[in-house]
């Protein structure tokens, strides 16, 4: 019998709410719920509420994998938004791909991939590592030291930074790996210290990140003798790590609380107001807080939640997001992103002091790049 | 050169955190046979309390009353009916831990809270700075306190007695639960006092205990369950050959060559490194 | 022989309702969960008999279920590896020659036999050593914890070589079926339940033989067992060894049924649920072992789907209210019911 | 049959056993005494691999003990009882009794079920009394039949020596009689040595009596011999006359 | 009277062991409880001294109900125990497990020094940890440390087991003089000449019943042996 159209849609926001990764993923899914609000808010989408279910992954990559499928089969959400490590997206891949169904992946990430069923609205290399290192170039730092967690990213981005080194006459004085949840850095400070390199690029990620800068503070290293830039530290993270401990050291990114654009000073606003005047925004929870909005506004212009449909419309929708101008990229399902590097503030925030001027087109395998021509095979 | 000479004092301070994080778990471990998992989330409710007071040295005795606390109530509610099964208390402490990683999330929120480091605790020695030189302080007057507790007090004798002989204590007019709440109470005190001492040079958030604990049960096991002194010594080991195994590999394969020291010692000595030999089969 | 009725009907209707109902009445989705908990049902089994009735605490049979693992994944990845037969994370990962250690993981007899014997050979060598050092209980037990650790530390250093992190997904096809489709994950759910009802009976039948006896008395009184002319060690190593080989065959069907295999399900945490849901289920019986891990499979999924935020409250508050109020598990309570209504 | 030469056990320096030696021939019930510590139980330790000896050499039927494991030196039929008696609580009487019996059998045989009673396992049981407890689990057994229990496990692995540490301790007189009978009768094709504090059990079933004194051997003889010696009264019987001292029994 | 047990049972789990059980010990009085092996002398033990709960019945000491009370707090009235099979505490010097239990039951520490006097073998070992001790020593390790506790009542359970004959002499004078002092014992013994010469009352306990009673002029009378006979 012809069904009554229903009046909502299920959205499924998929992220770690308990385990490691609680502490980055909580504040992705209150971003993207605050999206979700504003929109019912404002109507909706095609005349009908969005409704989010929302689903632990639990830390643990085969659960983001089994709840992806649930919220695909069993509640039959129109997309997903989740995840955050590199390898629960690569759990929820296949799951997307054999389903044929949505995911919105909202963190920077090592690139050398692009499904047809994922869209990425956080960085891939080149939005993010290769400024970085335009940035230090331009400040003429040439010996670099890196440290890193022990996982895809950091392992992907170094060898990219290697192979930019090589190609600009920059040096690599070290390359050094901890297990994730690694806390004991007196020895690693010891390596960089005694290696003197004129920069380190750090790629650790969640709480190794605090035993890092409290080390390397007490060891009597500063941001003037040896600045630290950071890929993984956001505004969330700097109150964990102590401003005292980080103050000076510069990071990159695509988007900071203090970004300044109409959009942006909404966002903050609203975020305050929904989840206390204390808390901060950053980038990851802005590109969380951004797919809702794209998702969005494919469904608008398809005129339909059906997968395929959205596909097609999302590509050449460009909003104006608290980041600026965001487009989604034909070709890759990544987006254009302006690059930023900030220096952590005395009171926790990031002040932009270098930017790319105009958003990047992504270019998850680096094609543009000829130094770059032997790191992605495929 | 000197980065070869620095590893030592490096070695031996990670070897102090080690003893730190080990000490209560070895004085439960010893004294009433619980091994108890939650050790670790009695480190993190001590940090907690360092955040909560904001001064480190007023944090000190006030962490230790919070994580005993806290091992009082576990002791009570829980754990006193598992005596004589301590493979069980091992599950059932892990199962605390779970719930008690979640509470912190609930009452603290997801992300780490930042303890500020006393002024006077800036700068160093060498390369040791003083954080870490009131670390090793730290664990120095801890193993010193439970030395003398065990040996030199009427409470460390009958927590000893309790050990070893539950129901004979109890007809030679021990009061045996009572003396388990102190011990419980004390061994988790312990882990409070290491949680302060860890938001020097570490992260303070829901995660913290679980960053600790296998390297502590190692320290433990290497030195012999519950032997203060195998205890001292395996920290101390496993502290120097943890910074000089990172030092010339990486901080990956130091973990696996730690353990496979490990595995190699306990064929030379298989209880640790001291043995309570004793006629009894089991 | 009337004997041998009575006790086998349990069993009998546990089977039909596996092997039939089941697959009848469930959504894809969830037979699909369910074969997953089978799985952990093998692995639980194993424990059961290595803790329940040898009294070794392992916590590291995560290990074995992930050798078991990945020697399924490596044969799964190879039959559909992209261009110059190399997997596709070995791509992104910069590996240009499929290395030595990957060949004999093409043929699926020698990943098969793999994913058993791996675990095997290391649970012997691990206990030769050990248990001949007479190592045991809370030593062994943490032993085995720090293998867990040590082992995915190993596994996410070697990127190139296992996937680092991220670990092994994305398979399409297994002996040339869809693993997308229905009729091939129903097909893996049976051969995951009659892999289980088979083990469980071969254990069972372990288990009340002498060899079972002995390895009681082992568990209660090792140093008295060698005055009875038995080498403990012995006796403990081929049990571990059992146990583990159980483990690296859930492994390998796992790998298929769900479709991922990372450091993430062999670490210190997942084998610690497993030797909880043994806990739960009641260790003094093999059924309650495998009861243990289906129930807190179910429960986990149950508790999560139900209540995002706060399942964990209820997972561990149900864990600690069995193990408080009913330390032989769920079997021992069901069987003091019985008894009580047979009394 | 076994031969004990200059044996020397140490503890944390302490001289638990200061140069033994021993000779046991095949076929005879030996009995050992001695003051509380005088190193009875060590010595039973020493020969059976639980302890080892810092000098000295264990012989038993041609093959040097020392150094051998537990199991092995069971293996070539050397059995013992435990002066506290330590019994499988979770198994039947039966069962523990089947367990010794069988280490005989190959490791891979075991898988099988027990299928009824092996003679061995009966004849401990008949011999030992326990037949009405054999489904029993021997954890519910009281302090004298766990000592039973345990001579019938000796039994049962048929060893070609036996020692036994105290069997008697906590049996009452009718059990003791039991048991020295017992005793009396496996001697006639086996090496036994008996540990015993009881000088009336003695009395009625010793021929030769080894007395330990701090680690070495004091005297050798006869009971009477041994009893009318004043060393070994004054180390070890007490000040009255032995027949007046303990002795009768219920 | 002293103590006073009445209609006491107990067991374990579901087996019941003791069946109405019911004695009395008068102050400065010895009694011996006789039996076979698994009668249940040693559960009765158990339960007087709260070891096992009593499902049944009450014990009185000194006038007082105790039944509910905690072991230690049994000690601390004055009831010292003796438990079968030398037990100690392994790892605690002999000294150690002395002080631990005269500072457990707060007596004097003198206490130690007599109870030494009454067992002169363990002075010289008094550094040595008591699981090193042999199994006649540790019996006599663990008479003292009953006696520190400075008991009103003494209640041992085959204390001769495994002793030496002249130091089961020397128990029986300890005994012998502790009970002439005026203190209060029961004994379980399997030498019966032993409980001939020391009790002033006897019992016979049988499958967890008290078969007979009587005085140790009785004890000499063939049928009352027939009941220890198997
Ligand atoms: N493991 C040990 N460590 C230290 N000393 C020990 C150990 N084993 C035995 N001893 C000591 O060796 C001596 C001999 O002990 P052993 O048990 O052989 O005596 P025993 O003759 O059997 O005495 P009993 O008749 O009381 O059983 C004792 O003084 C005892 O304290
Ligand atoms: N822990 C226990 N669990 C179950 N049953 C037990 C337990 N201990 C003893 N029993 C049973 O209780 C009965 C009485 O045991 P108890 O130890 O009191 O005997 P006893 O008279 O002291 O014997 P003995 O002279 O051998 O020491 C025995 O039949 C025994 O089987
Ligand atoms: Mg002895
Ligand atoms: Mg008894």
């Amino acid at each position: 019998q012809p069904a009554a159209e229903p009046q909502e849609i299920k959205v499924g926001l998929l992220h770690s709410l308990s385990g490691t990764m609680a502490i980055s993923e909580v504040t992705v899914r209150d971003a993207e719920l605050l999206a979700v609000d504003e929109i019912n808010r404002a109507g909706g989408v095609l005349g009908k509420k969005l409704v989010p279910v929302v689903e632990d992954g639990a830390s643990d990559w085969p659960t983001f994998a089994e709840k992806a499928t649930k919220l695909i089969r069993q509640d039959k959400v129109a997309t997903v938004f989740g995840g955050w490590t590199s390898a629960s997206r690569k759990a929820m891949l296949p799951v997307f791909e054999r389903y044929k169904a949505l995911l919105w992946y909202p963190v920077q990430y090592e690139g050398l991939e692009s499904s047809p069923y994922i869209f990425y609205t956080g960085a891939t290399t080149n939005q993010q590592i290769i400024p970085g290192l335009d940035y230090l170039k331009e400040q003429g730092k040439k010996k670099i030291f890196l440290v890193g967690s022990d996982y895809v990213f950091p392992r992907t981005a170094n060898k990219i930074i290697k192979a930019y080194a090589a190609a600009n006459g920059m040096e690599i004085l070290g390359e050094e790996y901890t297990p994730l949840g690694h806390t004991e850095y007196s020895t690693l400070v010891n390596k960089v210290v005694q290696a003197r390199p004129d920069v380190v690029f750090n790629t650790l990620n969640g709480d190794s990140n605090v035993a890092f800068f409290k080390q390397l503070k007490s060891a009597g290293v500063t941001a003037e003798t040896m600045p630290v830039l950071s890929v993984s530290v956001a505004e969330e993270e700097v109150t964990g790590i102590g401003v005292d401990n980080i103050a000076g050291h510069p990071v990159a990114w695509n988007y900071y609380q203090t970004t300044e654009t109409p959009a942006n000073e909404a966002f903050v606003k609203a975020y305050k107001a929904k989840y206390g005047a204390a808390k901060v925004t950053s980038d990851p929870m802005e590109a969380g807080y951004n797919a809702v909005y794209l998702w969005a506004e494919a469904v608008r212009k398809a005129g339909t939640t059906e997968v395929e449909a959205v596909r097609k419309a999302a590509p050449s929708i460009s909003l104006d997001r608290p980041e600026g101008k965001v487009t989604i990229d034909g070709d890759n399902q990544h987006t254009y992103k302006t690059a930023r590097i900030g220096i952590i503030q005395p009171d926790g925030l990031i002040k932009q002091v270098w930017d790319s001027g105009e958003p990047i087109k992504p270019d998850p395998y680096l094609k543009a790049y000829p130094w770059a021509a032997g790191l992605a095979a495929s | 050169m000197t980065a070869v000479v620095n590893q030592l004092p490096i070695g031996l301070s990670i070897g102090a955190v080690l003893l730190l994080v080990a000490l209560g778990l070895t004085f439960t471990f010893g004294q009433m046979g619980v091994i108890n998992m939650a050790h670790g989330e009695f480190i993190m409710a001590g940090a907690y309390t360092a955040f909560l007071i904001g001064d480190l040295v007023l944090a000190l005795p006030a962490a230790f009353l919070v994580a005993g606390i806290m091992g009082l109530i576990l002791e009570r509610a829980a754990v006193r009916h598992f005596y004589g099964r301590p493979l069980d208390t091992l599950l059932l402490t892990w199962g605390v831990s779970l719930v008690l990683q979640q509470l912190a999330r609930d009452l603290f929120g997801a992300p780490n809270v930042q303890v500020p480091a006393p002024s006077w605790l800036a700068g160093g020695v060498g390369i040791l700075p003083y954080n870490r030189l009131f670390i090793m302080a730290l664990a120095v007057a801890g193993v010193v306190a439970v030395w003398l507790y065990l040996n030199r007090t009427a409470l460390g004798r009958r927590t000893q007695a309790v050990v070893q002989n539950r129901r004979l204590a109890a007809t030679s007019g021990i009061d045996t639960g009572r003396v388990d709440m102190q011990t419980f109470f004390i061994g988790s005190g312990l882990a409070g006092v290491a949680g302060v001492a860890l938001t020097l040079i570490g992260p303070v958030g829901p995660g913290l205990g679980t960053y600790y604990i296998v390297d502590a049960f190692l320290v433990v096991v290497a030195g012999g369950l519950g032997q203060l002194r195998g205890a001292v010594l395996a920290a101390a080991g496993l502290g120097l050959l943890n910074s000089y195994a990172e030092f010339w590999s990486d901080a990956s394969l130091a973990k696996v060559i730690v353990f496979a020291v490990i595995i190699a010692f306990l064929q030379v000595r298989p209880q640790g490194m001291f043995v309570l030999r004793s006629r009894v089969l089991t | 022989m009337r004997d041998l009725i009575r006790r086998n009907v349990p069993f009998a209707v546990v089977a039909a309702v596996a092997l039939v109902a089941a697959p009848l009445l469930l959504e894809p989705f969830r037979l699909g969960l369910l074969a997953k908990y089978l799985c952990y049902a093998i692995v639980a089994l194993g424990i059961g008999l290595a803790w329940g009735k040898g009294g070794m605490l392992t916590l590291g049979q995560g290990v074995f279920f992930g050798l078991g693992g990945y020697a399924m994944a490596m044969y799964l990845k190879l039959t559909e590896a992209g261009p110059g037969g190399l997997p596709d994370f070995m791509v992104w990962s910069g590996v240009e020659e499929l290395p030595a250690l990957w060949a004999p993981f093409a043929s699926p007899v020698l990943a098969l036999a793999m994913a058993v014997l791996a675990p095997v050979a290391l649970a012997v060598v691990l206990g030769t050593l050990v248990f001949r050092q007479r190592v045991r209980g809370a030593y062994f037990a943490i032993l085995t914890q720090a293998l867990a650790a040590a082992l995915v530390i190993l596994l996410v250093g070697q990127q190139g070589l296992t996937g680092g992190t991220n670990g092994m997904t994305n398979f399409f096809e297994l002996f040339g079926q869809d693993l997308a489709e229905d009729s091939t994950q129903r097909g893996l759910y049976l051969v995951t339940a009659g892999v289980l009802g088979v083990l469980y009976l071969a254990t069972r039948q372990l288990v009340n033989s002498r060899f079972g006896r002995l390895l009681v008395a082992v568990r209660d009184g090792e140093d008295r067992v060698r005055f009875l002319g038995y080498d403990p060690a012995l006796v403990k190593t081929v049990t571990f060894a059992i146990s583990a080989g159980m483990a690296g065959l859930a492994g390998a069907l796992f790998v298929p049924v769900v479709g991922i295999i990372s450091p993430a399900l062999l670490g210190v945490v997942p084998s610690l649920e497993l030797v909880v849901a043994v806990a739960v289920g009641g260790r003094h019986a093999l059924a309650g072992a495998v009861l243990g891990a289906v129930v807190m499979g179910y429960a986990k999924t149950a508790f999560s789907e139900r209540f995002a935020d706060g399942w964990l409250y209820l997972q561990g508050a149900l864990f600690i209210l069995v193990m408080t109020l009913a330390p032989k598990g769920i079997a021992g309570l069901l069987g003091r019911v019985r008894r009580a209504r047979t009394a | 049959m076994l031969e004990l030469r200059d044996v020397r056990v140490e503890f944390d320096g302490y001289r638990a056993l200061d140069g033994v030696d021993l000779t046991v021939p095949e076929g005879e019930l030996r009995f050992l005494i001695g003051p509380n510590g005088a190193g009875k139980t060590t010595l039973i330790d020493v020969v059976t691999g639980l302890t080892r000896p810092v000098a000295g050499s264990v012989r038993f039927a041609g093959h040097d003990l020392v150094g051998r494991k537990e199991h092995q030196i069971v293996r070539l039929g050397v059995g013992r009882t435990f002066q506290t008696s330590v019994v499988f609580e979770e198994l039947t009487v039966l069962e523990n009794l089947d367990l010794a019996a069988g280490f005989r059998r190959p490791l891979w045989s075991l898988a099988r079920r027990r299928r009824g009673v092996s003679d061995a396992v009966a004849e401990a049981l008949a011999r030992t009394g326990l037949e009405e407890l054999a489904e029993r689990s021997a954890g519910v057994l009281s302090h004298g039949q766990r000592q039973w229990l345990e001579i019938g496990m000796l039994l049962a692995q048929r060893p070609r020596l036996l020692l036994l540490d105290e069997p008697v301790a906590g049996m009452s007189g009718d059990e003791r009689e039991r048991t020295g009978r017992l005793l009396t009768e496996i001697a006639a094709d086996h090496t036994v040595i008996v540990v015993e504090h009881d000088m009336e059990f003695l009395r009625r079933h010793a021929s030769t009596v080894t007395v330990l004194h701090e680690g070495k051997v004091l005297v050798e003889g006869s009971v009477e011999q041994v009893s009318a010696d004043p060393r070994v009264q004054e180390v070890y019987l007490g000040r009255r006359p032995s027949d007046a001292a303990v002795g009768e029994r219920s | 009277m002293l103590l006073s047990v009445n209609g006491l049972e107990s067991g374990y789990g579901r087996a019941r062991v003791l069946f109405g059980v019911s004695l009395e010990v008068e102050p400065g009085r010895l009694v011996c409880v006789m039996g076979r092996n698994g009668v249940g002398k040693t559960t009765l033990l158990n339960t007087v001294m709260g070891v096992l709960p009593a499902t049944a019945g009450t014990v009185t000491f000194d006038g007082r109900d105790v039944t509910g009370l905690k072991p230690h707090e049994r000690v601390r009235l004055g009831m010292g125990y003796v438990p079968q099979g030398h037990q100690c505490f392994p790892q605690l010097s002999v000294l150690g497990n002395l002080l631990v239990t005269v500072e457990a039951a707060k007596q004097p520490k003198e206490a130690v020094d007599e109870a030494l006097d009454l067992f002169p073998a363990l002075k010289p070992m008094l550094r040595r940890s008591a699981g090193h001790l042999s199994g006649g020593q540790q019996q006599q390790l663990a008479m003292a440390r009953a006696l520190v506790t400075r008991p009103r009542m003494l209640i041992l359970d085959e204390p001769t087991e495994g002793i030496q004959p002249s130091i089961i002499l020397e128990i029986e004078a300890a005994i012998e003089r502790l009970h002439a002092a005026g203190l209060a014992v029961l004994l379980v013994e399997q030498y019966l000449d032993i409980a001939l010469r020391l009790a002033d009352r006897f019992l016979i306990l049988d499958a967890g019943r008290v078969v007979r009673t009587g005085d140790s002029e009785e004890l000499r009378r063939d049928d009352v042996r027939r009941l220890l006979a198997v």
